[in-house]
């Protein structure tokens, strides 16, 4: 067993964690911070449950199903792709 | 005897260590690299490289030999073994050199000659003692036998495979594995009767089992040969060849016997556990911040329990130094890194199996489909067949690809990223695939699994 | 004189209109295809495929006569056409046979003939009136020429040139695009002197300025001819050959002509126009989901004006099915769809160039880093060049990825889910590309945006 890893797609509950504008978490997947972006939050501001708080996908989609009180689709069929002007 | 103090001091100039270093230079640290051969190490001097040069000299006999099929006239007449050792020679010799002014470049110093740990923050190399803040242990690893079996004459390990000037008329192969099946293409593309000898009930056992079994298929079509599920049991050799027996009794005769049972650790006789580093069988175990449990001192690449694989080596080196600059890098899990077997037709794979993500998810929770390259025009047109599989979990990411083809290794980029930032199918499912490609064998399949497939029913 | 009703009629049974009829019964829709020639279209017929099985019989030449370069003996002796016709037939074949069963197994109708809009919701075939609640037109596109330049005898277009069946000793071709070049490419490979005649100032000149600089000289060194920059103004033919004359005065003398000048909409005498629909110099202009000026009416695929492509023609069929049954599908933006040029060396690419990130997002706001594929191991071993150049928006996303070398196509499909998901190049540096693959170069070019570069400086 390698001494590296924890299972991270593992549909481990993500614990409601809350937004603090204070927090850094790491997002790594443009995915889950654009599913956060359309939902009008940062997603680095959720306590990830990945791997050193690795903000994950299942925490966006449970952070939004529980305290948005809306159902996550899959990002891409939300909403256009990109609003490009920088 | 003289003493030099840097940031980190690295013992290993292989894949693993040469990263580590340059990412520590980059962020401000000072490093040492100790390498008492090649730098580039087992990956660029008797790995990845001189490797996949032989593969692709085969690929370039297999083209040749089947030109008629394209409508192309040639008339393949043999293999010059000294042409394709220039040709491997020159590859290697001018990724060394390119390699050498990297480190040169950005000021690296590489201390030739062996060293030994001989404490929680040195490294002695000769009378000379390179002290770090913080020490990266990058010893690599080494072709291993079983026990019993003597390297040596006409059995060999793929050091020696490598650096053959003639193609054996007949050769078995022990181990399916990763490192056999390539040499097993090699030498078949070459001319060569080949046997393997794999003691679980597949070849690549660590792949997909639909995976293995098309592998079979297409070795079995390309006429190599292979006995599964039986053990090895002895070897004779004399001036003629080699018999080898598995413990059914069954014997094969050839020229040379390839022992690729795997690699082992470089880590004995070094100081590590002089200085108190555990070892497990060898290996050094990690947290999973690939530190030891000596603080201050981390393992990286091959040495560290899990896949070896040059690229995870890179990922690693470059893990620790930001590690020891206080960066917080994420962690990548084994599964999750990209695996390619170059053999003919070449495995790429990412994430878990079907098997194991069913065991993982539960298998109600997942999905697959295997996406038959018969569909796919591209591949059509290399002459090549084969699959693309990707697994899923129900109403949730992309958590394992598996391909098998002509050129696979390249396709497995993309899967890589699916899976590593947790795509669901619907979320590729808008982004139609360039036509024609290989490509688009996955872009089916995640069409399916997203219940919409183009080319697919 | 019969009647029949569906949810969807589409006219035209190419790559746009097939998808746009399996998608729509995927949905629980009914739908039909009015197809005059062949279903597959200029795709499967006339285009992609056919002609990536030229190129791809090209690269088996190009393999035999290089081979000894990797120790490989074999002689190459010239091209049998008729064998390659056989091959490029049988993929053409098997796959038009594949796709007629797909159809029939979605319970698609596929009527032959030639259809008419007659009416906003109806299309009529020889006596027979299909009726749709939405009509699709996909009748995509031929082969342009030039005002006064006519086609015939010496002077041919594509679908001439795909069944030529010589090579021939000498032959021009006008416009340096993606089907100019690939001709160019393959006639190369197979022994042809080939020159060819752009009026812009560089080959394939939609794409990045120093990818085209790149083809440039790679082609110059495969001994392909090219004039940049001046226009084309007549050309004579008689037995012996064509003389093309430059608007400069230069002329050009060879067996053959091809033109490769771009390809105009099918839309002529088909009563749009009768029905209402407005024309934009013969394409179909159409809102951003894809209607036409009149309610009810779609266009996908060649005649809606941009990218001429068999995946956007895909994605668009798609996409106006899911808009029909009400899914409100997702836009992709024509420069966020991967494009391929299939010659020798291949280009792929996807996003803004350099030049047009520059203007889009300001000078000051982009950067950009193009990795020379000297420093990828794959790429030296399969004997190849070319670069990898990726763009970013400075602490931003990557907006744009250009590729040149031989097999560039296949990493493109990585680079398409990085733009189009909006990835920065942060979000990938962890993940390093398998070793060793061609697709590293795309790493290294994101590792060093990322401010963290391997091999390189
Ligand atoms: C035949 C073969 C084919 C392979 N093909 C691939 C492939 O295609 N893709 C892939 O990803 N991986 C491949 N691998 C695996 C890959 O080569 C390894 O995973 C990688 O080289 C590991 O890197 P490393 O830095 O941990 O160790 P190594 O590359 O083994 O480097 C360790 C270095 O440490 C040096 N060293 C050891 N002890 C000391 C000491 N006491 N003092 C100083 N220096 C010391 C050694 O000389 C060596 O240079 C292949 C391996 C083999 C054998
Ligand atoms: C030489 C060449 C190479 C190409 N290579 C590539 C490539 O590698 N990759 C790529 O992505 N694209 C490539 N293309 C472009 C690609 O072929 C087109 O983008 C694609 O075929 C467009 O699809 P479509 O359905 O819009 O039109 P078409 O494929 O042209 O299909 C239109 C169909 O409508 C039918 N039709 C027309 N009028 C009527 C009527 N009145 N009644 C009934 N039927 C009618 C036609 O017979 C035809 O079958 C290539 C094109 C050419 C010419």
């Amino acid at each position: 067993k390698p001494a590296v890893g924890g299972g991270s797609n593992a549909p481990r509950t993500a614990g409601g964690s809350r937004l603090d504008a204070g927090r850094r978490s790491p997002v790594v997947s443009p995915i889950v911070r654009r599913i956060a972006r359309e939902h009008g939050f940062d997603a680095s501001q959720l306590d990830g449950s990945g791997p050193d708080h690795l903000v994950m996908r299942r925490d966006v989609e449970s952070f939004i199903s529980d305290e948005l009180g809306s159902a996550t689709a899959p990002a891409a069929t939300s909403a256009a792709p990109l609003a490009r002007s920088t | 005897m003289s003493e030099q103090n840097f940031d980190i001091v690295v013992l290993g100039g292989g894949s693993a260590g040469y990263a580590a270093a340059i990412r520590a230079v980059e962020l401000g640290l000072t490093a040492a690299v100790i390498e008492k051969d090649k730098l580039g190490g087992t990956c660029l001097h008797r790995g990845c490289i001189p490797t996949k040069a032989l593969l692709h000299a085969a690929e370039v006999a297999e083209v040749s030999k089947d030109a008629a099929k394209y409508g192309i006239k040639a008339a393949f007449d043999g293999i010059d073994m000294s042409g394709v050792a220039a040709y491997r020679e020159g590859i290697v010799s001018s990724k060394w050199k390119g390699l050498q002014g990297l480190l040169k470049a950005r000021g690296i110093p590489v201390i030739e000659g062996e060293g030994r740990l001989v404490a929680a923050n040195a490294v002695q190399v000769g009378d000379d003692r390179y002290v770090g803040k913080n020490i990266v242990l990058a010893t690599g690893s080494y072709s291993k036998s079983l026990p019993g079996l003597d390297i040596g004459g006409r059995v060999i390990t793929s050091e020696h495979a490598l650096e053959l000037d003639f193609v054996p008329k007949k050769v078995a192969v022990l181990g399916g594995g990763v490192i056999g099946v390539e040499f097993a293409s090699v030498w078949r593309s070459f001319g060569a009767e080949v046997t393997i000898i794999e003691a679980l009930p597949h070849l690549v056992p660590n792949e997909d089992e639909s995976v293995s079994k098309q592998l079979e298929r297409a070795f079995r079509k390309r006429g190599i040969e292979y006995s599964l599920g039986v053990r090895f049991q002895s070897v004779t050799q004399n001036d003629q060849g080699v018999v080898v027996t598995l413990e059914n009794g069954q014997t094969y005769e050839a020229e040379l016997l390839l022992v690729a049972v795997g690699r082992g650790p470089v880590t004995e006789n070094l100081g590590y556990e002089e200085v108190g580093v555990t070892l497990d069988r060898g290996f050094v175990p990690t947290n999973e911040r690939l530190e030891t449990n000596v603080p201050g001192i981390y393992a990286v690449g091959d040495i560290v329990p899990g896949l070896q694989l040059a690229h995870r080596s890179y990922q690693q080196g470059i893990f620790v130094a930001e590690e020891i600059a206080g960066l917080s890098p994420i962690i990548v899990e084994d599964v999750n890194i990209p695996k390619i077997t170059y053999c003919e037709p070449e495995i790429a794979s990412v994430g878990y199996t079907e098997a194991k993500a069913a065991e993982k998810f539960g298998a109600d929770q997942v999905s697959a489909f295997d996406y038959n390259l018969a569909g796919n025009g591209k591949s059509s047109i290399l002459g090549t067949t084969g699959s693309v599989k990707v697994v899923r979990v129900n109403d949730g990411p992309i958590v394992g690809v598996h391909i098998i083809a002509g050129r696979a290794g390249e396709l497995i980029a993309e899967a890589q990223l699916a899976v590593n930032w947790e795509a669901y199918p619907e979320d590729i499912a808008p982004f139609i695939h360039a036509h024609p490609t290989q490509g688009e064998a996955f872009g089916e399949a995640v069409l399916k699994l997203a219940g919409k497939p183009l080319h697919a029913i």
